[in-house]
């Protein structure tokens, strides 16, 4: 076996090490530690990533001396290897970005435990994405849901412990869905591993011994990881969560987070129960019905906000409703479209998180519409990296953000006239409605109107900030101008998940 | 079924319906810890010894202890509000 | 129905143990008071964990403890729920500890147990 | 000595319904000030008052009267859900398999592996440790972890700088009427059952550690038996006596001894098996203290790990600190 094909178990375990040691470091110490580590799980993925294209093949890496009914073991692809590199790069700038803000809002002592969360955050990702075995998946969602609670709540204020407790509850209800899931689950197969699962799967669904069961699993799953990724009708938490939290935080949560449980979603539906059983039980239906409601309603959301990193948050419930409409079309095309989607909004929002960041600082650390008048002329980074995002959320070619609508009006059209039909509805209402909401603030941002106080305030780039600010609008760009090559890779990663 | 395991079970079934209808907090507590050891016996008779001892030490003993400390520290809160009212009525 | 009815009398571990799981579900979405609800999520994973060890357990065998040297899978019962069950126990009880400290400065901060009050006293506040 | 003991009180306490829930919602008049003072956080330095907004008392009055609807509905609607649930649970109920049948699908070729070559692959005559600690490893590496972020958490919310402590904190255990009023500090029952009883509990607990491998226990248990034994010991003897051996520095010195050790084991486990060497560990006596490989040592390291968390969690809640 080759050294590279252990590379996503050195970052998965040692991430853990990694968030144990910076547990007891102080907090410059601890940032230095957490900083050099990522920075090496991303070219560790980056080089698995450029292992699994040039094989073109996946492989199975037995986590231990037993092969997968008996052992644990991980299944590393083109797909997941890219997932990687991208979740580890943006970990890494979404830290540097709002690394100032980190210091400021954590209690001085505390400020170590905000890089622990980040490491172990950034290892239940890895977690999910190369898992092959759905316990595994399930130890690792807790690991993410209370380190993600948790760096809510590290900037300290009435609100964020608030947000939290009901991030965490219903977080918690969505765990239990999900556990309930797998128990039945393992009670009808009596496997754990995705392939083994799959195949008794599919000869209890030929003879539909137990239809009923599977159906309420399938509904198990989706109704649980959706809760806990914040779809249209479980979204009320997301708002307050990430609307609240430090800049790093809601950069984190919202590009990274809510995607590691879409990533669980998407592999219990295409690895588990496969495209056939999927369409046949109905679920696509819902999944795409709620997505396009999240589309515009997560849309009008952000509409009706005058608080900058809440009308962001509802943003985000816009965005995950695109993924959930991609996997609803229930087709090959969509899927891809959906893994686009990931990409992309995990690359986007944070940026404008980070900008936000920014223009919190030139404006008093507030955060409403009329403080933030005129902020990109007093950041002017900042506010290139939020008109570059914006322009790229409301899907301007050339942007990140063009390829999903591209790819997902490819899937649309495909499918039954029906879906067609109101999936570009959905799609050319949300753009719409997109535009109206981010091209006032970018107007805004520009705007000569400043309020007096901050006027001709000019602001001091940290090293970190900046950095972080013109690597997220290199790769959004760059993302839009290679796009073939990113959608290539996720259509060959598909094409290895067995669809 | 034994009617030993029917008792247990009942009897968990019991315990949850009723910390949901009593009122006081410190009942609902107690109760929950009453559940956590009817369970660890359920673990015995399911022959998972593990889970036994796992469940005492951890349902019955760690996770009703930091219930009451919760519960305590609410209490001295509580407490410390109450005199600061009476405080502040005096000076009047 | 008396099948139905009679069915679940034979998977009376998974009756009780989804009975269990509804009414924890149901008072940590529903109940108002903090305490309560997390509570509530201990009956909840009670539930799940007994519904799991019950489909590991098969009628007249022994735990899966090899003391005689005896290594006839038929003797003992599956050992997988146990494990998995025990893995559940300790995230439960983390999940609990976290959710229990909030609770402590939740009621610091607002001097209520109630959910919806101290939402509703949050949105007042500025950040 | 104080008169009344410990259950005296609490009995007291449940008489005069002094735990009731409603104590621990706001009175209205307390929702009024609470609107406009709330009084400032006192774990931290971060001192927020609310504006007063104008028309507040129209909005609170309107919030009222649509809470006390709600309220109504919701009890309504709760029940509802918890109905339909359970219906929906128990007819999935109806369709599994029969209980405790021995032709359960979940029986198959991976469980018989797991008893019958238990003793043979990993060292462990106990097959439930075998399987937790060497064939399915990874799960519980990342469960030690699960506790590890949630101690962090809770370290998060109430840990409070001992400098503070010192200065007359809410939770300064010393102070009269504080959170430590209503312990027993001076309990003699107390105090004579802990004597004989937390040496016992530690030694229980470090006998369910090292024979995890071949009886019923293992770190998780050990541990949390272990963590119960220190927590008595600091309820029966007050903290002090317990801070002499075990401070805040011991407390992260030995969890993060233990999480690296155990991390480094599992990583040298899964790396050499994932590259199908020879990991070269002796599985020693099946049946003996030694015996098992690496889980002898998993399970100790586990062991402290989780006895420290659980004696973490209750210091905080009570003192904010170890």
């Amino acid at each position: 076996m080759e050294l590279v094909q252990n590379f996503p178990f050195i970052t998965i375990v040692f991430s853990l090490t990694c968030g144990v040691f910076c547990a007891v470091l102080k907090g410059k110490k601890a940032r230095g530690l957490c900083l050099v580590w990522l920075t090496l799980t991303t070219l560790m993925s980056f080089s698995v990533l450029l292992y699994t294209l040039k094989t073109g093949e996946y492989y199975i890496y037995r986590m231990g001396k037993w092969n997968a009914p008996w052992g644990n073991e991980i299944r590393v692809g083109v797909l997941e290897a890219l997932m990687a590199t991208a979740f580890s790069g943006v970990m890494l700038l979404s830290l540097l970005g709002g690394m100032h803000h980190i210091f400021a809002d954590c209690e001085p002592e505390k400020t170590n435990l905000y890089f622990t969360m980040c490491s172990l955050l950034m290892s239940s990702l890895f977690a999910l994405i190369y898992t092959n075995d759905l316990f595994t998946a399930y130890v690792f969602v807790e690991i993410n849901t209370i380190a993600s609670c948790a760096l809510v709540m590290l900037k300290s204020s009435a609100k964020t412990l608030v947000a939290t407790t009901r991030y965490l509850i219903m977080s918690l209800l969505g765990s239990g869905l999900f556990l309930l899931g797998i128990v039945i689950l393992y009670g009808i197969t009596g496997e754990l591993l995705m392939p083994s699962i799959a195949e008794k799967v599919r000869t209890i669904f030929a003879t539909g011994e137990y239809s009923l069961p599977l159906t309420v699993i399938i509904g198990l799953f989706s109704v649980g990881l959706a809760v806990k990724s914040a779809l249209f009708p479980f979204h009320s938490w997301l708002p307050d969560a990430h609307g609240s939290a430090t800049a790093s935080s809601s950069a984190i949560l919202s590009g990274l987070v809510l995607k590691g449980y879409i990533i669980v979603l998407i592999k219990i539906f295409y690895r588990v129960f496969g495209l056939e059983i999927i369409v046949s039980e109905q679920v696509s239906w819902f999944l795409f019905v709620f997505g396009a409601l999240a589309m515009i309603l997560g849309s009008v959301g952000a509409l009706r906000e005058r608080d900058l990193k809440r009308m962001l948050a509802y943003s985000s419930v816009a965005q995950v409703g695109y993924i959930y409409l991609g996997l609803g079309l229930h087709s090959e095309l969509g899927v891809t479209a959906a893994c686009v989607q990931i990409l992309v909004h995990a690359i986007t929002k944070p940026m404008l998180f980070i900008a936000a960041g920014g223009f919190m600082d030139v404006s008093g650390g507030h955060k409403s519409m009329d403080a933030i008048a005129g902020a990109g002329r007093r950041d002017p980074l900042g506010g290139l990296a939020f008109t570059v995002g914006a322009l790229s959320m409301i899907g301007i070619p050339f942007f990140a953000g063009f390829v999903t609508k591209l790819e997902l009006t490819a899937g649309a059209l495909e499918s039954g006239t029906v879906t067609t039909v109101m999936a570009l509805i959905a799609i050319a209402v949300s753009t719409l409605l997109n535009a109206l909401y981010y091209v006032p603030v970018i107007f805004n941002l520009f705007s000569a109107r400043e309020q007096a106080e901050y006027k001709g305030l000019r602001v001091r780039y940290r090293a970190d900030y900046a950095f972080a600010t013109v690597a997220f609008v290199l790769l959004n760009i760059g993302f839009g101008a290679f796009s073939e090559y990113v959608v290539g890779a996720v259509r060959q990663g598909l094409a290895l998940f067995g669809m | 079924m034994t009617l030993f395991e029917g008792i247990l079970l009942a009897f968990l079934i019991i315990c949850a319906i009723s910390v949901s209808v009593t009122r006081n907090l410190l009942a609902s507590i107690i109760i929950f810890m009453g559940f956590s050891l009817i369970m660890s016996v359920l673990w015995l008779t399911l022959e998972a010894p593990d889970l036994a001892i796992t469940e005492a030490a951890v349902g019955a003993g760690v996770t009703s202890l930091l219930f009451f400390a919760t519960l305590k520290k609410i209490h001295a809160i509580k407490a410390e509000d109450a005199k600061r009212e009476e405080d502040d009525s005096d000076e009047e | 129905m008396p099948a139905f009815l009679e069915r679940l009398f034979t998977n009376y571990y998974e009756t009780a143990a989804m009975i269990l799981f509804g009414i924890g579900f149901t008072t940590l979405l529903m109940h108002r008071n903090l305490l309560k609800k997390i509570i509530g999520l201990n009956f909840m994973d009670s539930g799940l964990y007994l519904f799991l060890a019950a489909k590991g357990y098969i009628a007249g065998r022994l735990a899966p403890i090899i003391t005689d040297g005896n290594t006839d899978p038929s003797r003992y019962v599956n050992p997988i729920p146990t494990g998995l069950v025990l893995t559940g126990i300790v995230v439960s009880v983390s999940v609990t500890a976290f959710l229990l400290a909030l609770t402590c400065r939740l009621y610091d901060r607002f001097h209520t147990l109630d959910i919806d009050e101290i939402t509703h006293l949050a949105r007042k506040e500025r950040d | 000595m104080r008169s009344d003991g410990f259950l005296a009180r609490l009995v007291s306490f449940v008489e005069s319904g002094s735990f009731r829930e409603e104590d621990y919602t706001l009175s209205p008049a307390q929702k009024d000030t609470l609107d406009t003072d709330i009084p400032e956080n006192r774990w931290l330095h971060s001192v927020q008052h609310a504006e007063k907004p104008v028309g507040a008392r129209l909005m609170s009055w309107f919030s009222q009267k649509g809470f006390e609807l709600f309220r109504d509905l919701y009890r309504i609607a709760s029940v509802f859900i918890c109905v339909t649930l359970i219906g929906v649970l128990l007819s999935v109920v109806s369709f599994l398999p029969a209980f405790g049948s021995a032709e359960n699908p979940a029986v198959n070729e991976v469980v018989e592996r797991y008893v019958s070559k238990s003793i043979e692959e990993t060292g462990a005559t106990n097959a439930v440790a075998g399987m937790i600690s060497a064939y399915r490893g990874f799960d519980t590496l990342g469960e030690a972890h699960v506790l590890f972020v949630a101690a962090c958490s809770v370290i998060v919310l109430l840990r409070v700088d001992p400098s503070e402590r010192k200065r007359g904190k809410l939770l300064d255990p010393d102070r009269v009427g504080g959170d430590m009023d209503y312990e027993p500090n001076s309990d003699l029952i107390l105090r004579k059952a802990a004597k004989i009883l937390v040496p016992l509990a530690f030694i229980f607990g470090l006998y369910v550690i090292l024979n995890g491998t071949s009886s019923p226990g293992g770190g998780f248990s050990g541990g949390a038996i272990m963590g119960a034994g220190l927590i008595l010991n600091s309820v029966a003897f007050g903290f002090k006596r317990t801070e002499r051996f075990f401070g805040d520095e011991m407390y992260h010195a030995v969890k993060t001894a233990c999480l690296t050790v155990y991390a480094l084991l599992m990583a040298y486990f899964i790396y050499m098996g994932a590259n199908g060497w020879d990991d070269h560990v002796w599985l020693g006596i099946p049946g003996g203290i030694v015996s098992g490989g690496l889980i002898l040592p998993i399970n100790i390291a586990v062991g402290f790990e989780v006895a420290c968390t659980m004696y973490c969690f209750y210091a905080l809640f009570r003192k904010g600190g170890l």
